[in-house]
C-alpha cells in the first residue's frame, strides 16, 4: 500500500512543468548570492499527479463517508462553493488593489460581516482571523485592549472552564492573561460558585463555549454572564459550536461580548486536510473601537443611482493587525455562498436538524455507552468509551474499531473532563440511515468488546494501514525525508 | 437546503428521542431571545447564488484584466493545472487534521512531503505543518525566540524592510509580553551595520527579509554573526521562488526562517488564504510551534507517518503552549508541494531567474524614462523601488485608466517615501505589459 | 514535453534493445519521407498555452453575455455544480472502457445506473451504455429497425419535424442500404394522419420527435397502433427535461427510444461532445447496438457489473454487426447520470415545469408585439416557432447588436418558413432576459 | 466493497439541487399529457457526492498507474486540456451562434484541420466524426461516394486485413460494402499476392492499420497503395496508431488517401471511461469535395490589419452530415492544446520515446513471453500469454494476476491472428522504472504461471473485486435496477 515520497521519484533531468525563455535580455546574475545546489526532485507531470491521487485515496473525508468528529463540525462542503470561490473576479484580485477597482469583493465581505452580526446579534464583525485559536487571541487581546483604554491596567485574569477546548487557555496565555480554570457542575454546566470566587477587580473576562464542548447548552450563561459583568469582566464566546444555534438564539442576547466564528465548521468552508479555517470575530458596540485593522465599511453611502462604495477603514482604538492583507478571502467567500444558498429558514433549519440527529443518536446509544452528563444535548454529545467489565479496552480501541466499518472515529479523549471520551457529532447533512448504521456499529462493537477485546485493539483490520507507532515517531523524529549528499548539485 | 430528513424521518427521529417537536431539544434555551427573527433573505437556489455570485465578481477588475505591477507580499505568478486538479480532489479537501492516522496517510504524507521540501528549499532542519501566513509566522518567530529565552530577553530587532503588516502583527501578538522592539525607525535605507548596532545581551531575535520588502537581496552572514555572539536567535522571512536561485538561508546560519507562501502555486485571491512557512533548526524543534509529521510504521510493517511532538501543542499544555495554533493552511501547503513537486529543481530555477530577467529588464527600461529612477545599486530579485518625479499616489492615479496597477505606493508605510512606487514584475508579466507601462510614463511625462 | 527520459535512461534502454539510437527503430520505414520538416511552430510551455488559448476563447461571444433564446438540439441548462467536481475525478476521466471489470467498477455502475435512469425516465425496458449523439441515435435506430427485418424492408418513415440534422445524418449513414426515407417533404406543419398514411407493409420504421422539432407535444397513440399494425417498428425522440413533466414515450407503445442527452448536465460548448440515449424493449435487446452493462456476483459474492452481450458488438462480430460503435461518449453518459442523480423525481420535476412556464410566458409575451405571433393551439414544451413581420434572419440581424441572439432561422432547414424563428426559453432565462427582447422588438417595430 | 445503486440510496421527498420558483405567471400544464409517475431516485447532495467518489475509487486510470491497454494509446492526460475546455468563452457557446460571434472558436478549428494536415501529409480534414469507429465510417462513405462519382457502382469491394481491428469491418459493412479479408504475411504485413489477387475492377478499397495491429510497421504499405491505386482502389488508413508516427513520416506519403485520427489517443484527451473520443478524418485532394458537411474554411481572407473570417462551408459533393452541429469541439480544443504545448520537437519526441519505449519492453519480455513477430516494433508489441509447459494457464489469466501489481493489463485476445494475444503499448509517458517494474512483474508470473498456476487462476487477489460472472451476466440480463411498483409514483 504504501507509496514512495516524491523525492524518492525523482530522476536528474527529469521535468515537470516547464517556463518560457526569457521574452526579454538577460541580466547578470548577481554573483556570491546563487545558490549552489537546490534539493529538490525532479519528477515528471505524469507521475506527480498520479503520486498526489494515489495517496488521496489513502485519506478518509466528508466525501468518502460519516465523518462525526466531535467539535469540527464536518458537514457536507457544497461543491457550489468551491465554484464561486474560484470565479476569476475574485481569486485574480490582488489585495492592494486600490478600492475603487474591487467593490464587489468588498462588498461581498461587509455583507457577510452583517449576516454575521445578524446571526450573533453582535453588533460589528473583523473578517480577519484565519482560524477559531486566531479569532480567539484576536478577541482577547480586544479584551485586554478594553480594560487598559480604561485604565483597568490590573484586569488580567481570564477565567476557563476545565471543559475549554485547548486554544482557549492558550490563547489567553498568549495574549498576557492569567488563565484561572474554572471547574463545571454536576449539570456540566459552569460551576456559578466557582465563578463567584473569581469575580474580583482583577478579572477580564470568562472564556465560554457554549454550547459547551459536551453538547450541552450552558444553562448558566446568562447568570454568569450577569456575573462577569457585574464584576467589570467580558465574556468571550467560543464560538465553534454555533451550528446549535443558528437561528435558534443569539449569542449576543445570552451575554456574550466578543465571539468568534468558525467558517470552516458553522459556514460549510472545508477543512482542506487540516485548514485554511477563518475565524472572524464579533463583538458588542462598546468594543467596536478595538477590532483589529483593517475593517470594510461603508466609506461612502449610495443612493438609488449609485451604489455605496465600500473601503478599508481603521478602527481608533484598534489592536492593530492580527494578519497581512485582510483575512481569508478565499474562504469568506465561499461561506458568503452558504449563507445565501440558505437564508433564514435553511440557516434555522440546520440547526434544528444538527441537533435533531445529535440527539437521535445519542437515544441510540445510550443505554450501551455511558453519557456522564445525560441531558438532551445539541449538536453533539460526549460519551464514554470504556466498560467496567472489558477492562482491556480503551476509547481508542473503540475508535479504531469504528474504522473497519467505514467510519471516521469520533473525537477522541476530549473534553478532558470525561475519562475515555468519545465525542460525536453527526452534523445536519447525514442521513437517517447513516446514523442508524453507525449506531448499531458503536452497539456491535460495545459487544465485541466484552466477546473480542482483541478485534479492538487490534483494529483497524480493514484500513489501508495498520496502527501506527507514535511512540518510534517522536523517537526517531524523522521530520523531512533524508537526502543523499550530492541531491540536487 | 443540504439536510436530507423527509417527514417521516422527523418523526421516527423524535419518537426515539422522546420528544414531540424538534423546537422541544431546545427547551433548555432561555426563552426570551429564542428563535429570533434575524431579518435575513429566504434562500437561494443554486443557480440563482451562482448568477449573484458571478455578477459580484464582476464588479471587480482582475490582475488578469489589468496590467498589474502590484507585490509587496503577494504575488501575481502562473499555477500550473495539475495544482488544483490535485487540490479539487475531495479526499484531501474535505479531509480535516489527520487525528486518525490509519485512514490519513494521504494528508499525512503530503505533510511530511512539504515539510521536507521546504526544509530543502530553505536549507534548514525541520519544518512545521504550516502558519496562518507570511505575518503570522513572523510573529510566531518572535513568540517562539521569546519563550526561547524562558522570556527573560526583551529585545528583539527587527529590520525597517521587514514587511510593514508583518511587523504590525508582531507588535499586535507580542501586545501583552513588554517587549522592546527595535530597528523599525531607521532609515528605510539603513545598511545591516545599523541593525549590528541594536543588538545586545538582552536580545531574544534578530529578524530580517530576503529579498527585503523593497526586493533587494543582501549578504547576512555578518549579522547573523552577530546575533549569534549576542546569543541571540537569527530570523530570516523569505519569498520562496527568489530561493530557486538565491543561496538558501541557512548559509547565514539562520536559527528560524519564516516565508509567505503564497507565490508557491496559491491565487492572489484578495489576500488570502496564503501560507505562513516556518523552519528552524534541529535543535529548536520542541520549541517551535504547530504541527509536524514524522515517519514511522504500522503494525503491518509499512512505512507510514503520524503528527508528532504533540505534547508542544495547545490541546496538551494548554495554556503552557507557546502557541495557540490548532487550524493550519493543511490545503495550501499542498498545494505548494504539488507545486514544487511540478516545478522541481530545474523549474523552479528557471522560474526565479525568468523572475529576475523580466524585473530587471523593467528597472533598466523605467530608469529610462525621464524624472524616473531604480537604484540598480543592490542587487535585487523581482522588485524594485521606483523613484518618481511626483508622489507615487500621483503616478498611480494616473496610470488607472491606463487600466495599470503602477505598484505599491511606498508612502503608506514609509512616510518619507513620498515618492517611492514599489514595482513588482513576474513571469506572468509579458514583456509587452511593461514595455506599455514604459509607453504610457513617456506620454504622460511630468518633465 | 510530458516524456520522461533522462538521457541516462535512453541510453540503457537502447543498449538493452540493442540499437545505437532512437532513429534506428525507424529503419523500416521507407526513407524517403523519414523524419519530414512539418512547418510547425516550437512548442510552448504551459504558461504561454493557457494565455494564448484564453486569448482565442475570450474572442467568442458567449451564452451568458450575450441574452440567447437559441435551442433547436442543443439548450442552455444550468449545471449543478457538483457534476462537474464528479467528472473531474481522475479515476473516472483517465479511465477506458471497462474491459476488466474487476478495476472497473466504478464505471460499470455509473453506466449501469445510467441504463437504469434513462429507462426509468423512457418508461423503456432496457437502454445502452451511449450513442456519440441524437443524431447518431437516430440514425442508429433507422439501422437497428432495417436490421431487424434483416433488411428486407425498405421503406422508413419520418416525420418533417424530427430535427433536420438527425435527418441528413440518416440519409448519411443509410446511403448504402437502398432505403426510401419518406415524411420528411410533407408539410411543415402537417399532422400524424398525414404520417399514418405513409406507413405500409414495406415499412421498417416510424419515427417522430417529442416534443418536435417545434417544440411541440403531440399524442403519438394513434400513430404507434398505426406503425405496429404494420408490423413496423415506432421509434420516438424525446428531449429528456420534457419527460420530467410529460408522459413517457412508453405510453405511446414506441419499441425504440432516442434522445439527446445534452440538457442533462451537459455544456454547450459549441456542438460536442454531447449525449446519444438510445433505449428498446427487451425483446430488441439483441438487436441494439452499443455497449451494455449487466449485473452479476463476483467471486467472493459481492455484487458487481460487467459489459454483457458482447457478441453483438464489432469486435466479436466483425463485418456481421450491425453497428460498429466502439468508443462511446461514457463521461458524458456519467454526467447526466450525476445530474440525474442530483435533481431526481422532484428536481426534474420542477425543472421541466419551470422551462414550460418559462417558454409560455415568452410565447405570450411575444404574441401582443405587433406583427409577431405564436400558434398557442398545440401544445409546446421550452420552445416554440415565432412568425415575424420580416424575413426570421432579419430579424436575427437586427437583434444582434443588442446582444440578442433571437432564434433559429427555420429558413434554413424549411425554405417555405421564411418568417419563423424557433425560439428556446430554459430556466436560464431569465424574465428580465425576456422582457428585454420584447422590448427591443416594440421598439424596433416593422409596422 | 460493493455500493448500494443511487436506487437504493434513495427516499421520497429527499431533495439534491433545487430550483427557484418561477419569476413568471404560470401556465396550465397540458392536460392528457403529463406522465403519472416519475420513477427517479431521491437523494441530498451529500450522498449524491458521496456515492460516485466512492464508486470512482474502484477504478484504475491513468492516474492512477501504468495502464498499457494496447491499442488504447492510454497516455498521460495533461491537466492544462481541461482548464482549456472549460474556458466560458469555449464551453459556453451554442453550436448555432452567428459565425460572427464565434470567430475564436472557428479559428481554432480551422488550426487543428491545418495541424492534421501537416502531421499526417493530407490535404484537407474534418473534424465532425464523433471517434475512430465514426471516422472510419466517414471515410468508406468518402470512398464510395468517390467512386460513384465516377460511375464506378460496381467497386463495392473493400479489403481489410486478418488483423484489423473489429470496427474496420464493421464500417465497410455499414456503409455498404462488400468486406474481403486479407491474410498477413510471416511478417506481420499484408499479404501482398493475396491482396493482387482482389485487385479486380470491384475493388473500392484498403483498410489498413500502420503501424499495424502487432505494432509493426508495414513493410508492404507503400507497394499495397500502389497496387490498389494501380487497380483504381483507394486506400484507408486507420489512424489509431498514428502516435508511433508524428513527426516520423507522414501516411499520405505512404499512399494513405483517406485516414481517421483518434484524439482520444495520439492527441491525449482523456478517455473518459470509455468516451467521448473524436475522429478526425483526412483525405487527399480528389476527396476534397466528398468530406461530410460542414467544414471550417477561411471565408473571407484577412490582410495585416483585420483577421481573416472563418465560417462554415459545405464541400461540393458531401456525403452528408454524420452528426448533429460540428464534431466534438469539446475534444478538439483539448488536442489542440496539446499540440500547441508539444509543438513540431515535441510531436516527433512523442513518437520516438513512444517507440523506445515499446521496444525496451520488449526486449525485456521476449525471452520469457512468445513474441509471434519478433521484429523491431513501434508503439506497441503483442506477446502471447501462454505457454505449453503451463497448459491451464491463459492470456486471460495473465491479465488478471497483472491486476495484483497494480497495473492495468493489456489488451487481452487482439489482434485476433495472434493465439492468447497480450497486446503491449506503454506509451510515451511512462518512465523507465515503470517499465522496469511492469518487466519484472510479467517475467514473475511467467514464472508462476508454472509454478502456482492457481495463482493466477484465482487471481486478482488484490483488487476491490474477484473474477466477476459473465456467464451469469449474460443469462440473467440485469440490465438496470428494478423498481418496485409504486416507485417514483
Ligand atoms: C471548541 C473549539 N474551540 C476552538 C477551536 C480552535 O479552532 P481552530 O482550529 O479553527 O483554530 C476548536 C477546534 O477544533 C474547537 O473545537
Ligand atoms: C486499431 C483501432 N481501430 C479503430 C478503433 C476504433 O476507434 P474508436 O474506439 O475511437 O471508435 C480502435 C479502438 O480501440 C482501434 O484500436
Amino acid at each position: 500500500m504504501s507509496e514512495p515520497t516524491i523525492f524518492e521519484l525523482s530522476k536528474p533531468q527529469r521535468k515537470g512543468v516547464r517556463f518560457p525563455r526569457p521574452d526579454v535580455p538577460e541580466s547578470a546574475l548577481p554573483e556570491g548570492f546563487l545558490r549552489a545546489e537546490l534539493p529538490l526532485p525532479e519528477v515528471s507531470e505524469n507521475e506527480v499527479v498520479r503520486h498526489f491521487t494515489r495517496i488521496s485515496q489513502f485519506n478518509h473525508a466528508v466525501d468518502i463517508g460519516f465523518y462525526p468528529l466531535g467539535s469540527c463540525t464536518m458537514k457536507y462542503n457544497p461543491k457550489i462553493n468551491e465554484e464561486t470561490a474560484r470565479l476569476p473576479g475574485f481569486s485574480q484580485l490582488h489585495p492592494l488593489q486600490p478600492e475603487v477597482t474591487v467593490q464587489g469583493a468588498l462588498g461581498l465581505m461587509y455583507e457577510t460581516q452583517k449576516w454575521l452580526e445578524a446571526i450573533s446579534g453582535l453588533d460589528a464583525i473583523s473578517l480577519q482571523p484565519a482560524a477559531g485559536a486566531h479569532g480567539e487571541l484576536t478577541g482577547v487581546l480586544i479584551i485586554r485592549a478594553y480594560h487598559r483604554s480604561r485604565g483597568d491596567n490590573q484586569r488580567v485574569k481570564m477565567l476557563v472552564p476545565d471543559s475549554a477546548h485547548g486554544t482557549n487557555p492558550a490563547s489567553s496565555a498568549m495574549s498576557g492573561m492569567e488563565m484561572v480554570e474554572l471547574p463545571s457542575d454536576e449539570r456540566g454546566n459552569v460551576d456559578l460558585e466557582a465563578l463567584k470566587t473569581e469575580c474580583d477587580e482583577t478579572l477580564a473576562g470568562l472564556m465560554i463555549t457554549n454550547p459547551n464542548t459536551l453538547g450541552l447548552f450552558d444553562e448558566n450563561i446568562e447568570e454568569a454572564s450577569r456575573l462577569v459583568h457585574e464584576a467589570g469582566g467580558l465574556v468571550y464566546g467560543d464560538g465553534a459550536n454555533l451550528n446549535a444555534l443558528l437561528g435558534i438564539c443569539r449569542p449576543a442576547e445570552n451575554g456574550i461580548d466578543v465571539m468568534h466564528f468558525n467558517l470552516h465548521k458553522t459556514f460549510s468552508t472545508p477543512h482542506g486536510g487540516g485548514g485554511p479555517g477563518s475565524g472572524p470575530v464579533g463583538v458588542v458596540e462598546k468594543l467596536k473601537p478595538f477590532l483589529p485593522a483593517p475593517m470594510v465599511a461603508i466609506t461612502k453611502e449610495g443612493d438609488q443611482d449609485t451604489p455605496p462604495l465600500y473601503g478599508f477603514v481603521t478602527p481608533e482604538q484598534t489592536i492593530g493587525r492580527v494578519k497581512a492583507f485582510h483575512g481569508h478571502f478565499g474562504m469568506v467567500v465561499r461561506a458568503f455562498t452558504y449563507m445565501l444558498s440558505l437564508g433564514e429558514n435553511g440557516l434555522r433549519d440546520v440547526a434544528m436538524t444538527a441537533v435533531l440527529n445529535a440527539n437521535y443518536l445519542q437515544a441510540l446509544v445510550k443505554d450501551t455507552y455511558h453519557i456522564p452528563y445525560e441531558r438532551l444535548c445539541m449538536h453533539e454529545f460526549v460519551a464514554e468509551g470504556a466498560w467496567d467489565d472489558a477492562p482491556e479496552v480503551r476509547a481508542l480501541d473503540v475508535s479504531k474499531r469504528i474504522i473497519d466499518f467505514g467510519f471516521h472515529p469520533p473525537t477522541n479523549y476530549f473534553p478532558l473532563i470525561v475519562p475515555e471520551a468519545l465525542m460525536i457529532e453527526p452534523t445536519e447533512t447525514e442521513t437517517k440511515e447513516t446514523l442508524d448504521r453507525f449506531a448499531e456499529t458503536l452497539i456491535q462493537i460495545a459487544k465485541e468488546a466484552r466477546e473480542q477485546p482483541e478485534l479492538l485493539k487490534e483494529a483497524p483490520h480493514e484500513a489501508p494501514f495498520g496502527r501506527l507507532d507514535e511512540v518510534k515517531a517522536a523517537k526517531d523524529l524523522i521530520l523531512k525525508t533524508e537526502l543523499p549528499e550530492d541531491y540536487g548539485k | 437546503m443540504y439536510t436530507p430528513h423527509t417527514k417521516a424521518d422527523r418523526e421516527a427521529m423524535l419518537k426515539v428521542i422522546g420528544v414531540e417537536k424538534v423546537e422541544d431539544l431546545f427547551e433548555c434555551i432561555p426563552s426570551s431571545g429564542l428563535f429570533p427573527d434575524l431579518g435575513l433573505p429566504e434562500g437561494l437556489s443554486e443557480m440563482e447564488v451562482l448568477s449573484e455570485l458571478s455578477f459580484i465578481s464582476s464588479v471587480n477588475e482582475t490582475t488578469q484584466e489589468l496590467t498589474s505591477f502590484l507585490g509587496a507580499g503577494a504575488y501575481n505568478h502562473f499555477i500550473p493545472a495539475a495544482v488544483d486538479s490535485i487540490l479539487r480532489r475531495s479526499e484531501f479537501y474535505t479531509a480535516y487534521t489527520p487525528y486518525q492516522p490509519e485512514i490519513a496517510q494521504g494528508t499525512l504524507q503530503a505533510i511530511f512531503e512539504y515539510q521536507s521540501l521546504i526544509a530543502a528549499l530553505t536549507g534548514m532542519d525541520v519544518c512545521n505543518a504550516s502558519h496562518y501566513d507570511g505575518a503570522t509566522a513572523v510573529a510566531e518567530a518572535v513568540n517562539m525566540a521569546y519563550h526561547r529565552f524562558r522570556e527573560r530577553r526583551k529585545r528583539i530587532v527587527l529590520s525597517p524592510r521587514l514587511h510593514p503588516h508583518y511587523r504590525a502583527t508582531v507588535h499586535t501578538y507580542m501586545e501583552g509580553m513588554d517587549l522592546e522592539i527595535v530597528g523599525e525607525d531607521l532609515e528605510p535605507d539603513c545598511g545591516t551595520e545599523e541593525l549590528i548596532q541594536l543588538i545586545d545581551d538582552n536580545t531574544a531575535l534578530v529578524m530580517v527579509q530576503y529579498p527585503d520588502f523593497f526586493g533587494r537581496i543582501y549578504d547576512f552572514t555578518e549579522l547573523g554573526k552577530a546575533a549569534h555572539e549576542h546569543k541571540a536567535l537569527f530570523a530570516v522571512h523569505i519569498n520562496p521562488i527568489a530561493l530557486g536561485m538565491l543561496k538558501p538561508p541557512s548559509e547565514f546560519d539562520a536559527d528560524i526562517v519564516t516565508g509567505e507562501g503564497q507565490p508557491l502555486g496559491v491565487p492572489l485571491s484578495f489576500g488570502g488564504p496564503y501560507l505562513g512557512l516556518f523552519a528552524t533548526k534541529k535543535e529548536y524543534v520542541r520549541k517551535m510551534a504547530g504541527r509536524l509529521a514524522g515517519e514511522t510504521v504500522d503494525t503491518r510493517g509499512q512505512r507510514g507517518y503520524v503528527l508528532t511532538l504533540n505534547t508542544r501543542e495547545q490541546h496538551i499544555r494548554r495554556e503552557q503552549a507557546t502557541s495557540n495554533i490548532c487550524t493550519n493552511q493543511g490545503l495550501i501547503a499542498l498545494a505548494s508541494t504539488v507545486y514544487l513537486s511540478l516545478l522541481g529543481k530545474n523549474g523552479l530555477q528557471d522560474l526565479a531567474e525568468l523572475n529576475y530577467h523580466k524585473a530587471h529588464y523593467a528597472a533598466e527600461q523605467l530608469s529610462t524614462v525621464p524624472g524616473y529612477h531604480v537604484n540598480m545599486e543592490v542587487p535585487f530579485f523581482n522588485e524594485f523601488v521606483l523613484h518618481c518625479p511626483v508622489p507615487a499616489a500621483e503616478v498611480n492615479d494616473m496610470l488607472l485608466p491606463y487600466d495599470i496597477l503602477g505598484g505599491y505606493d511606498l508612502s503608506k508605510d514609509y512616510p518619507s517615501m513620498t515618492h517611492e512606487l514599489l514595482v513588482a514584475v513576474t513571469e506572468a508579466t509579458d514583456r509587452s505589459e511593461i514595455d506599455y507601462l514604459i509607453e504610457v510614463l513617456e506620454e504622460e511625462s511630468y518633465e
